[in-house]
């Protein structure tokens, strides 16, 4: 056949089980527990309530410049409520939501925007990477722990996450290559909220989905709703199942929409319309899959205050938690480091700490 | 004349080097249609057009490595890296290609091309937002790295290196982008890369800095002066490679003392250049060892701590007293 | 549609024009005038010879390290003698045929390989790059030019070689994804040659073509058979017409061999099979193309015979000249640094020409 | 003891570490099958298995970034970058999270890994083979940067940087990879991280090198004293950072005296820290001015230049002299 279409033998498909208005499709419907339900929907309150709250500290000056994630939560909980403690997570900069299913204090997830180093200080015991600032540059990560686990021969999996914007970096490239060919237990999330700061999807890549960027890498890829929780906990479920029993990675691209501004620094009026904005709320995750809930009978009015008052307390407390530990002693920045520290550092180090106490800062040495 | 801060007056010489030649094309993330996170491009795509003033996808190494091709085309490419952070993405091209392709092709292709980062602390930013590593571009041969200290020079500046024919690093001490207003003449000005000035003229010691770091030394010897009734002159670099020996030589051939200030790490800085230069052209001058207020041989500290750990007005003066009194 | 495959739209072709012995599919045969096909001989028989001879001066000594091209003469050919003096070319490092139709002398060729910068020294009036020596780092300058070409609104092309391994860089996806969202007038060709140093294809990536990869970008790919230099001219034509068109860039996977070690400096041995080396012998270009201008009449024993012989002395006289220039002054690697040389630097050029002057190297100064 | 050149000391240091602790995992390019483009790797795949010794893909990026991956969950990855001038592309890795991410998660995490890398002059090589930027690592904080000398001191280095739970940057004289052999014990040596040695005693003036440049400076040493009666004291750094400053100033409180000796560029150099470091702690030991014989603020030139480039023992020796002579 000198001249002839190419067969692609990668899948690529489409996944939605709740539609906008929270109505299930009965036939792709997974079997999950009530409880189980109860908590994906308590975990995404609580990551919108803390969101709210963050956003909110951030303007009453409390903290430094916050990325909200307000739409987000669908694709952050779904993602990881299907995970074994000994699997791991490694997230891009905006997902609290896998941070708290993860076990992550709320003081820690506030310290990080505070600028306070604790904020990622992985909680002894949690297998997760924290708050990766360079776009895309969490990725290979991802593909170095899973191959850890092979080498291991650990039957865990890592899922972890990038942004629509950080598809384009090269980071992203060489570690999906590197998943493919050595076929580790990866799960790679694309949280496409269709922005990276001011550039819209269609401006990040001529390729008319990011899930068929997979093609290029010899494994499968989905696009599933990411303001269905279902439809994400089932994707990634099945791709987490695959990469358990050793065959390779998987490319999910969740759907969605940032409702709010990139940063607390960011202006969104000048690159994108409020009608665009509008139309993505209707699409809500959290509301649809709370009807989806009350339908099904596993809420209602009474658990939701009950939820909300829960929720309120426990941020309460982590922000009371956070604001009486903001005491920093900055010749710290040398305690860290190295594990075996060098004598020069300690030269510095006295060098820092007798400014300070010069300059009257405490360093609590 | 016309008052103006740094970001003012960074945009203002971005659309005169614009103006003058339509070869002048930037390019970075954000820069146009939200005209840069810190708005340094406000009005050029409105002005020049989608065409001149681009909105990449999100991937440094690309934008360099199309303006390398720019360049090689014969435009005039003016890259922003979003934060000096960000950089390394794209360093295997500015080594690789960016410094080389001139000596590379005998001088067939000039790379007359300028990435501008804002670099530095002080704003409050996370992690990878608040480094000063000047000495990565400065150690790497065949570019130029530039650092303004103020609104006059950083356009006079910016404009040199964009009509330059060699590769110019212009880092921007966004610490300071707002933080004053100068005035700017209206008519375009330059200033010759590669020249420091004295900023302050004294005769006791020398303070030399550069970019943010200009303010707490100008501080210092002020407070110097009129509380310790010493002298202090100050040299501003303003161009941190190639460096200007001569200048930093004269002053301390006057002085015999000196202090180098600078927010990056110690180890293999401008500070360590600084000092190995005055050892080999005024050793004989030199009445007391040379003193380094830098950054420390650690990462720059989340912001809870970034005002403890950057160098200031304090530090430098308690060093320089420490230096007279040798 | 709850769950579907995405259609990719992405058109992924494979071409192939002369089978393995030569005999042509006359329904794809491109009508090209005897004189072109003939030129198009003469240059590969020249890259191939000239390849010979470099292996041959290595071994003697009479250069450095060298990397052979024997068998990839098609596609360095047939990607190139379709285009206009203003197109520009870019090249990987493994090239030579396509810097010989553009112009180099073979002196230039030779001065690379001796250790001499004006190996790079592109020469005035020809629109190319030098030799590329960090893997793939040439593709975003693919982008950068054509996206130069269609700023100052020529309508100019570039072609760009990498090799299979290159495809794995960053800087693959990141030239490729801006070229795509500029709809750039850039021909990306991938010398596949099966091998990048000792690492086989199917090692490099898990995805089964590495044409395929242009569905990542949204823009089209094309599988075409790199021994044979009809279908190599087809699939960039048609690329660099479609780019010309305004229509964007293309992807064209040339797969071919590299039926001589990587460099001078490797022992394929260690890592291949002769039965493999064997099979592609087989397939070679050159009397592959040979048999099909015979078949046709364009070609003659007589005809061969002349060429070879202009070829030889073409060859020599380059080797002449080449080792007639091999003086070299140290110091000028200070004088094409900078277009505006810094005083500092003249002083360490000073310092330089000291201490050769001591040590009696000669610097012309 | 048995005598070997540095590539089987550093082949016979992975293979002990390979052996005591089945956590370590080399990655690189061609270094499986093919045993790496210098045979460094000669025997290991065969003797550990291919999930042991990982021929990657060609994208230093990912092979480093996988690493950082691999040392978060516990183990302890070796990557082979074929060519130093290769690591830029994984750069931003090495900066951005290989060096930072102890302190980044308050020790969470140790990054107990090494990139094992040629570097330097002398092979023939073509563009980018030949360049030496340990000042890049050295100046970035959060890594050691080392660099042996010899056989020995290779196998007794990389086998502590292995150990090591610190990100260690291992620089690979390429250039005297087979020039000579050295005894080498039987039983594994290890030698601390940050300590340099003196090669040689002696009294007039210390001449501070590391790396292939040890070679010549050793040479002019000798000539010194044979041809002049000049008694050279040498420092061996070998780890350029943490840089040893007690044995440096040491020597130099003695001689009052010194001559730096690298390849790389000059400017931010490991020079100019060497230089900066004793005028803080030994300015009044010193008699004249510390010279430096450093590779050029040029690009490393295409070989047919190289020897006449690359600093040689008569370059040493002549500022040696006059430094002698002030
Ligand atoms: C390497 C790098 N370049 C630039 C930035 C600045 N930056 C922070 S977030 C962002 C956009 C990211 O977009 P996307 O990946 O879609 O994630 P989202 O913000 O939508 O969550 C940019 C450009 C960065 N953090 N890292
Ligand atoms: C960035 C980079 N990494 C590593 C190398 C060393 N190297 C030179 S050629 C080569 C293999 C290239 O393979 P491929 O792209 O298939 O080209 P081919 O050699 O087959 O022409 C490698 C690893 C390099 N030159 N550049
Ligand atoms: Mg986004
Ligand atoms: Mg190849």
């Amino acid at each position: 056949m000198p001249r002839r279409n190419i067969k692609i033998e990668t899948r690529v498909e489409y996944l939605s089980i709740l539609d906008d208005r929270g109505r299930v499709d009965t036939a792709l419907e997974p079997k999950l527990d009530g409880d189980l339900l109860l908590y994906m929907y308590r975990m995404m309150l609580l990551t919108r309530r803390l969101d709210e709250r963050l956003l909110n500290l951030q303007r009453q000056g409390r903290i430094g410049t916050y990325a909200p994630i307000r739409g987000q939560e669908a694709v952050q909980i779904g993602s990881v409520v299907g995970l074994r403690k000994s699997d791991w997570t490694v997230q891009a900069f905006r997902e609290p939501g896998v941070s708290l299913h993860r076990g992550w204090s709320i003081n820690r997830i506030i310290k990080f925007w505070g600028g306070y180093e604790e904020g990622c200080a992985v909680p002894e015991g949690v297998n997760d990477t924290p708050i990766a600032v360079p776009v895309a540059s969490q990725l290979p990560h991802i593909t170095g722990i899973a191959w850890g686990m092979k080498i291991r021969k650990k039957d865990d999996v890592v899922v972890g996450f990038v942004g629509d914007g950080g598809t384009s970096e090269g980071d992203f490239h060489e570690a999906l290559t590197f998943a493919g060919v050595f076929k580790v237990p990866a799960v790679f999330v694309i949280t496409n909220n269709q922005w990276a700061i001011s550039i819209p999807r269609h401006k990040q890549t001529a390729s008319k989905t990011l899930a068929q960027k997979a093609v290029g890498y010899g494994f499968d890829g989905i696009q599933v709703d990411g303001n269905d929780v279902l439809a994400v906990y089932v994707a990634v479920q099945e791709a987490v199942d695959r990469a358990r029993a050793g065959k390779g990675p998987t490319l999910i691209e969740a759907v969605t929409y940032r409702l709010a501004m990139h940063t607390t620094a960011d202006d969104p009026k000048k690159y994108r319309s409020d009608e665009e904005v509008k139309k993505w709320e209707k699409r809500d995750p959290v509301p649809r899959f709370e009807k989806y809930l009350r339908d099904k009978g596993v809420l209602d009015d009474k658990t939701v205050a009950e939820l909300e008052e829960d929720i309120a307390e426990r941020i309460r407390k982590g922000v009371a938690e956070h604001e009486a530990t903001l005491d920093v002693n900055p010749v710290e920045c040398f305690d860290y480091l190295y594990n075996e520290v060098p004598a020069e550092l300690e030269d510095q180090r006295a060098e820092f700490a007798a400014a300070l106490e010069r300059e009257g800062v405490g360093t609590g040495d | 004349m016309a008052q103006m801060n740094m970001v003012k007056a960074i945009n203002l010489a971005l659309r005169e080097a614009m103006t003058e030649d339509d070869g002048v094309i930037l390019l970075g993330e954000d820069i146009g249609q939200d005209e840069g996170v810190f708005r340094v491009t406000e009005g050029l795509m409105k002005e020049f057009g989608e065409e001149r003033v681009i909105d990449t996808p999100l991937a440094e190494g690309a934008i360099v490595g199309c303006a390398v091709g720019m360049a090689l085309y014969g435009l005039k490419p003016v890259c922003e890296m979003q934060f000096s952070g960000f950089a390394y993405q794209a360093y295997h091209q500015i080594e690789g290609h960016m410094s080389r392709y001139r000596n590379r092709t005998r001088g067939r292709y000039n790379m007359g091309m300028v990435i501008r980062m804002p670099y530095g602390g002080g704003i409050r930013a996370i992690e990878h937002h608040s480094e000063s590593r000047e000495a990565l571009y400065a150690h790497n041969p065949g570019l130029k790295m530039v650092i303004p200290s103020g609104p006059r020079n950083a356009r006079a500046l910016l404009i040199a290196s964009i009509r330059s024919l060699d590769p110019v690093i212009f880092f921007e001490p966004k610490g300071i982008y707002r933080a004053f207003r100068e005035e700017v003449p209206d008519e375009v000005e330059t200033m010759p890369i590669g020249r420091a000035v004295v900023a302050r003229e004294g005769s006791d010691i020398t303070l030399i800095s550069y970019g943010a770091m200009l303010r707490p030394t100008m501080e210092a010897a002020e407070d110097l002066s009129e509380e310790e009734g010493v002298s202090a002159e100050v040299v501003d670099l303003l161009t941190v490679s190639p460096m200007d020996t001569e200048t930093i030589a004269g002053s301390v051939a006057k002085t015999g003392r000196a202090v180098v200030i600078h927010e990056g790490p110690r180890t293999c800085g401008v500070g360590a250049e600084v000092t190995a230069r005055l050892i080999e052209k005024s050793f004989f001058h030199l009445e007391a060892p040379i003193r380094r207020i830098t950054g420390y041989d650690v990462h720059f500290p989340y912001f809870a701590s970034e005002q403890a750990f950057l160098p200031n007005a304090e530090r430098i003066r308690h060093a320089a007293r420490e230096t007279l009194a040798v």
